[in-house]
């Protein structure tokens, strides 16, 4: 064990062990709003299940923290379903965490566009219907980078699914019904688009290796979050010259009308500095408005990460009086707090 | 063949995918997430726990079995996906305590009905459904032809693995190497190689047996 | 330009302005919360001067995001006069800061304990008292890896510092006058004490190249925060024959009495995610409960950071009634924010 | 020696800085913090620039102006610590237009005096205090045994480059290197370094003007 860690510069004890500890941990440190089922390896909304109130859950692999199980909390995510690094959860965690927090109101499954997530949440989603549990699934596919077409899976999921937990968290907590909150996770979805970019690879805990190599002055353009390579390598250029291959990328897929309010999120792959994110939010600030949006809302920081991986992913999401007023609704988890 | 040919096939393919683990891993790491190794071992690593804990089910049953342990401890693409395709050969065999090559056939056929079915992918989207699928049919034909089961069995591991192979030059339409676009071209799909290290096991097993 | 950032996984343009446009772009993410003075090159609460409340600043070396710009902002910092990166500011930004939210009732200077922090803040304070302003000033040094004897410069100030700049800043906020308010940081500086370990070194943007090279499989014990080699290298162990290091070295020089109330705070250097600061709470959480200490409050998270350093620092503060009572208090910084 | 001899040093010091920018920078990572290189470029940078805006002020009050120049542009601890000293060394000198060898004797003194009052180090405390301080008292004692003022400088800055070197085998006890302990020790200290570039640049500024 001491062995296979050695090649890492990572806090770890036995590397099959790592979702299930830092869970714990997770756990141990938010008590006041959250409790690990290590049985069924779910973090739950210790208040859970609440009657009458829709429910939200959410999982896929680990090595995205927080999410999701930093966004289990009032105004967001009633319960989370962590997988091993980078594997999307069996359906056993779905349906136990499904269980665990239907109020009777129904519960929404926000499944990230990876065959695996898609796959596992449907079998759960089956299972969870057959115990009479009303249960609805909106599959987040935001990311540009991948064309939608039959030639491929489709997008990808990435950073809508952080303002998607949001934003219908906040309805589903004010009292809005199945229909509503399934919509509002579609429309955050349908509004929203991401692209990312790698500056460095990541290492899983099991293999203890970087899954790609990159050499220094290159990087790697139209990332998902599983630090897979990305759609091409292109030479290291200036933050303002990345961040233009993002903010075009976005901004042409969106096609959003000038003067349209929008949200940005400047998302950290876990690896890179704040100091970098708000030099790159600067810039997305800049040219986003040139391009005529209006950022009137932003999030910046690590909350859909790859491990260490260095590199980041820009979300912009059109706003509308709605959006904005869930957005801004009080959220209290253990990574998004506000209002409260 | 019997139950006891189940639990030889699942030890093998336990043996086999921990031999390859980290090759699995390295394959899966150019184009996918570089945790199907992983993946492969946990899950059958479990299968062969589960069915050492069984008291005498058929074999039908004990694939069953197999394929729900695979999507309980699984997760990933590949979980479900094998998970659903030996629950659903396992149906095929209903209560019976003995099955032969014919019915061998229809266990693998809807092996690989259930893998389409949920996966939606076709031969040439580079998945696993590239050696699985010669093998299904490779074994059939053989069988039909009269061929030895064990010689048939051979045959069907090698169309596996001929499958496999053809995974390398082709572009991915399914699963995570689909997000590489062109990227995924020369490299060959993780999931068809231990697809072809399970028809190889399967021809280990019986084997044995005889 | 593009020759320069090539050795580096980094957006940046020009690597002599990354802080004045990491800068730029806080105060933009943030305008509700603080403003950019570019040519004193502070961060102004954006409501500075609130006449007759006591106003908190602070000040560094840059690459420690979110400290201390990530802390301006209602019930904590006043201004922040951040530096380049890892150089002490110089005077005239500190003393700017501290004319700029001056509101009659005094300033105080958290400092924390380097050379250059110091003599720099120093002068700044003499020439504010010449312009009439009544200035204390505290010294941070917490970090128990550093003796503090005749021969060496004391303590160096880390994690603490944060801990210190929340309470004070919300007894501020409460009305406390420039007494207690400069008592309240140096309370918390005496009751707190912390240990960080580095799992790799980082890299100055000026320079382009890691400050130290550690091997695959060592560790750095007892790091500072700017990206210096500690006090002795080690073989990597396990996750908690680490953080037994750390809390040995943390509560043996604490000397709190059993069963004392604490609050934990778990600090990434950077590039270590939270899946891995998780774990290492988990396990400061069990050991210090075995040492005798009740964690009941805190912080996990990178909040006083050396760039993209891999590694972790732990921080114990022993805490009283009035310590938790300020820790809840409400605050609303870009890094910091609940109550509100 | 006039205003012309404090441009030219400033000038002799921006050169040997920039110079020596990556070295200094490589000797603060060993014990420091990486900075020291790019510290010294900035300050000097803009010292050159405020003496070239100057109409003609006196040499005294160009060391002041370069003094507060360090103090507004540098940070870190060299910044105030030089800065300082600079400003004491101007102080010395008032309005006069002139200085001889005994009066920079004085400057030097009152700069070193300035750092030692600041930052509370002595020598053999592995900071600048080490060359500066035997610069120092090689300068007044040279002068004081009649030798001329370009020799005596030239042992000056021999003597700033031999307290430099003698700060590589001791233990750092001020600054940032002491917090390494024992590992401060067979590292040469950066600022000692500039500031033996600082005194050498001195020798030639004065070997020009003459
Ligand atoms: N839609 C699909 N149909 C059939 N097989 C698929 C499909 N998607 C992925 N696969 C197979 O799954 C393999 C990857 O499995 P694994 O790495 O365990 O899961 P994941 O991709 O979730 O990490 C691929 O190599 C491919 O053979
Ligand atoms: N207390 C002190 N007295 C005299 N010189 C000091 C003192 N502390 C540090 N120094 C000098 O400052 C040098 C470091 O300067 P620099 O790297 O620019 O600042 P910082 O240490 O703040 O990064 C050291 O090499 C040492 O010579
Ligand atoms: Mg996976
Ligand atoms: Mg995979
Ligand atoms: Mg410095
Ligand atoms: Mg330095």
């Amino acid at each position: 064990m001491a062995v296979e860690t050695r090649n890492m510069r990572k806090f770890l004890n036995d590397p099959s062990q790592v979702v299930k500890e830092s869970l714990a941990g997770l756990a141990a440190a938010h008590s006041d709003l959250v409790r690990y089922d290590a049985a069924a390896q779910i973090i739950v909304r210790k208040d859970a299940p609440k009657r009458g109130k829709v429910a939200l859950i959410s999982g896929g692999g680990s090595g995205h923290e927080p999410l999701h199980g930093g966004f289990v909390g009032m105004g967001m995510l009633d319960a989370a379903a962590p997988g091993e690094v980078f594997t999307s959860p069996v359906p056993a965690q779905m349906l136990a965490a499904t269980k665990a927090v239907d109020g009777g109101a129904g519960v929404v499954h926000i499944v990230k566009n990876y065959t695996g997530d898609v796959l596992n949440f449907k079998l759960a989603a089956e299972d969870a219907a057959d115990e009479g549990i009303k249960v609805t699934s909106v599959v987040i596919d935001d990311d540009v980078a991948v064309q939608d077409s039959l030639y491929t899976a489709g997008r990808r999921g990435v950073g809508a699914t952080v303002l998607a937990e949001k934003i219908a968290g906040a309805a589903a907590e004010n009292g809005a019904d199945l229909t509503k909150v399934t919509d509002l996770v579609k429309r955050v979805n349908d509004r929203a688009r991401s692209f990312g970019v790698a500056l460095s690879s990541c290492v899983p805990p099991a293999s203890g290796k970087v899954i790609f190599e990159l050499p220094e002055g290159e990087i790697e353009l139209g990332i998902g979050i599983h630090g897979e390579p990305g759609r091409r390598r292109a030479a290291l250029g200036t933050a303002s010259e990345v961040v233009d291959v993002m903010v075009e990328a976005v901004v042409t897929d969106l096609k959003a009308k000038r003067g349209s309010k929008v949200l940005v999120f400047v998302n950290g792959m876990g690896g890179t500095p704040l100091l970098e994110l708000y030099l790159v939010y600067g810039e997305v600030d800049k040219k986003l408005r040139k391009a005529g949006l209006e950022p009137v809302r932003n999030l910046v920081g690590s909350y859909i990460t790859s491990l260490e991986m260095a590199g980041a992913s820009l979300t912009v999401l059109e706003l509308d009086e709605e959006l904005i007023k869930l957005w801004d609704a009080p959220v209290h988890t253990p990574a998004l707090r506000w209002g409260v | 063949m019997d139950a006891a040919t189940i639990t030889s096939w699942m030890r093998e393919i336990n043996v086999a995918v921990r031999a390859e683990r980290d090759h699995l891993v390295q394959l899966d790491a150019a184009i996918g997430d570089g945790d199907h190794g992983t993946n492969m071992v946990r899950g059958f690593e479990a299968v062969v726990q589960a069915l050492d804990a069984d008291g005498g089910s058929p074999p039908g049953k004990l694939l069953i079995l197999a394929g729900r342990t695979l999507v309980s401890t699984v997760g990933g693409a590949s979980g479900p996906l094998w998970g659903s395709a030996l629950r659903s050969g396992g149906r095929v065999l209903g209560d019976q305590p003995n099955f032969d090559g014919g019915q061998l056939v229809e266990v693998l056929a809807a092996a690989l009905a259930s893998v389409k079915d949920l996966g939606t992918a076709s031969v040439g989207d580079k998945t696993m459904v590239d050696a699985l699928e010669p093998a299904v049919e490779t074994l059939r034909a053989r069988l039909a032809e009269g061929v030895a089961l064990d010689r048939a069995l051979d045959d069907a591991a090698s169309a596996a693995e001929t499958g496999m192979r053809a995974t390398i030059p082709i572009q991915a339409r399914k699963g995570r190497a689909s997000y590489l676009g062109e990227r995924s071209v020369g490299h060959q799909d993780p999931g068809a190689t231990s697809t072809a290290l399970i028809v190889r096991a399967l021809q280990k097993a019986v084997g044995q047996g005889s």
